[in-house]
């Protein structure tokens, strides 16, 4: 933990980074270069190491006083400094007179806290710092150490195995071959009643009878069924054929019951 | 292991190409190699990698006897696709066929992957050309599509009116609405409805 | 030699990327390989090539020691900024951390382009959000991370141990609740709790 924490461990090999720290000085070109710091914590961090003692055992005063010192003559110097050191700054005045205020007088959060806080947040950076100088000095890949330079690499071919059978590809050409078809249409030769025997045949049977008759008494008594259809047809069309000549009229008392039939006197 | 040795290794293993052995040399220092080369070639006889020379280059390599372990093939069940078997079926049937024939018996438009599929599964190859304009490519089954199916010859594959038979001819959906759309237009003619039944092949 | 151990060898050898003992045991058809990665990486210490394990996955690569050997003809890595190595030891060290953890470390905002540098760079990625307000993306590094760092796992970041048991990967506030309860407890000494050279615990 010491051996860690202990100044040495804080610098950080040149090599990787160097830090506005490597031009260390009084003299102008030191504020010049305050873009070098990524932020007031930064900076901040920067100053601790110059004390170069273990960061737990770091003065916060003195810290303070250097980064206000800082700030101060880059202000003289009229150069342009982000906001966030400004913020910093004026954060660091007032933990300095809270500080040296008698501790009776002191509020919540304490400037010992506050204080406590910040070297908190350094040692961390630091310990982060450190662990980046640390990593980067390791072996490599790529730099240190090399991997084969032309490796023959594996490869998987994948080879399909197609899967059909009989049945697929005889159903298949039948399929085919019934899309593909012309569609015909097939007109069978059955026994049929016109609809001029029917006419004939109804109205004749209306003659003989004043009486209502269903209209199935009027097909002609033949045992063929598909006939019996047509003759069905056939002589209702009739039937209304005469119905609209006034020779006949037409009933039925609901729907799908039975239609009866009876002729008129012209 | 001596220094240099390990060097001829390292250098070796991490080239991009092989190298002569004058070029690991410069590479280290104008070091003699020879002597490192020979006693690593000899170090990884029978192991599965080997230090080998080609044309006076050095360089790692697969054992022979394990080369089968760098390009593996694995097998994969697929069932043929439906566009695939209908081409193979008419292939079967009609061969030989080009691929625009398959095309007009299909009526659709058959993708060049269908018959690579085919090609492939090793049931169909190409016979030659047809002597029409275009000398398109013409296509047959092979023995391996009659082994695969159980068939003797292809006069095994049920003719057309056995597929009627066996119901493998009945229309398919698009065909039926075609069918029934022309029912449809008939119907506004009633004398001819009232003197026939419509019936679709 | 044995024949599995020649396999295992040959493989890790050709393979393009590191593989871990499950993706060599299935290229070589189920066999149990971790005994003789062992026996292999025995047989390569100490020789200008090795056979090493990172993040569970196995690869040769040349001796550390050969370094200055190798580095010249090598291309130049790119070099990382000052601001992506620290943001590539905060993540791997706190892992998984959101950007505002990363911020609060360093003290500064993190440009968008520096994590993608690392991501970019396959060294971290992505692993999900954190279930607090505004559900932050979380980083972690990847198994490339460990590979090109020469890392076996997690546990052998450099100092990770003295880190963690100096409570340097805990948050400020809870460092700050602990140290705060010492002072208390110290706080019957007025001087040294006022002294202006703050220590903490």
């Amino acid at each position: 933990m010491n051996e860690l924490l202990d100044s040495p461990a804080l610098t950080l090999p040149d090599d990787d980074w160097t830090g506005p720290a490597g031009a260390a000085g009084e003299d102008a070109a030191l504020y010049l270069e305050l873009d070098g710091w990524e932020g007031p914590l930064d900076l901040l961090l920067d100053l601790a190491r110059r004390q170069k003692v273990d960061l737990r055992r770091i003065s916060i005063l003195g810290l303070v006083d250097q980064y206000l010192t800082y700030i101060d003559r880059a202000e003289a110097l009229r150069l342009e400094l982000a906001a966030d050191y400004l913020v910093m700054a004026a954060w660091l005045a007032y933990l300095k007179s809270a500080l040296l205020l008698p501790r009776d007088e002191q509020v919540d959060p304490s400037p010992e806290e506050l204080a406590l806080r910040l070297q908190l947040r350094l040692q961390r950076l630091a310990a982060m710092r450190d662990a980046a100088a640390r990593l980067l000095a390791r072996d490599r890949l790529g730099r240190d150490v090399f991997v084969r330079g032309a490796p023959e690499g594996l490869r998987i071919d994948k080879q399909h195995i197609w899967q059909c059978d009989w049945f697929a590809l005889v159903q298949a050409y039948g399929q085919v071959k019934a899309r593909t078809q012309p569609v015909v249409h097939m007109v069978r030769d059955r026994l049929v009643m016109t609809l001029d025997s029917a006419l004939a045949r109804v109205a004749a049977m209306l003659g003989v009878s004043l009486d209502w008759m269903e209209i199935r008494d009027f097909l002609p008594p033949h045992a063929d069924p598909r006939l019996k259809r047509s003759a069905l047809a056939s002589s209702f069309v009739a039937a209304l054929e005469l119905a609209r000549l006034g020779k006949a009229e037409l009933a039925q008392d609901e729907p799908f019951g039975p239609l009866r039939l009876r002729g008129l006197k012209p | 292991m001596d220094d240099l040795v390990r060097a001829v290794e390292a250098t070796v293993f991490a080239a991009e190409e092989p190298l002569t052995a004058e070029a690991i040399s410069a590479h280290l220092g104008g070091a003699e190699v020879k002597a490192a080369l020979a006693e690593l070639a000899e170090t990884y006889a029978g192991r599965g990698v080997q230090l080998v020379e080609r044309a006076k280059r050095w360089h790692f390599q697969t054992a022979p006897d394990l080369a089968h372990l760098l390009r593996r093939e694995q097998q994969q069940l697929r069932r043929l696709s439906r566009a695939a078997t209908e081409v193979l079926a008419i292939v079967a049937y009609h061969e030989p066929v080009s691929r625009a024939e398959i095309e007009s018996i299909r009526g659709v438009q058959t993708a060049k992957g269908t018959l690579d599929v085919l090609l492939e599964a090793g049931w169909v190859r190409i016979v030659g050309r047809r002597e029409v304009p275009g000398r398109p490519v013409i296509y047959a089954t092979t023995p391996a599509f009659l082994t695969h199916f159980g068939l003797e010859s292809r006069r095994d594959l049920p003719g057309i009116d056995e597929l009627r038979a066996a119901g493998l001819l009945d229309p398919v959906e698009d065909a039926l609405a075609d069918a029934l759309a022309t029912i449809g237009a008939e119907a506004e003619e009633p004398d001819t409805a009232l003197a026939s039944d419509d019936e679709s092949a």
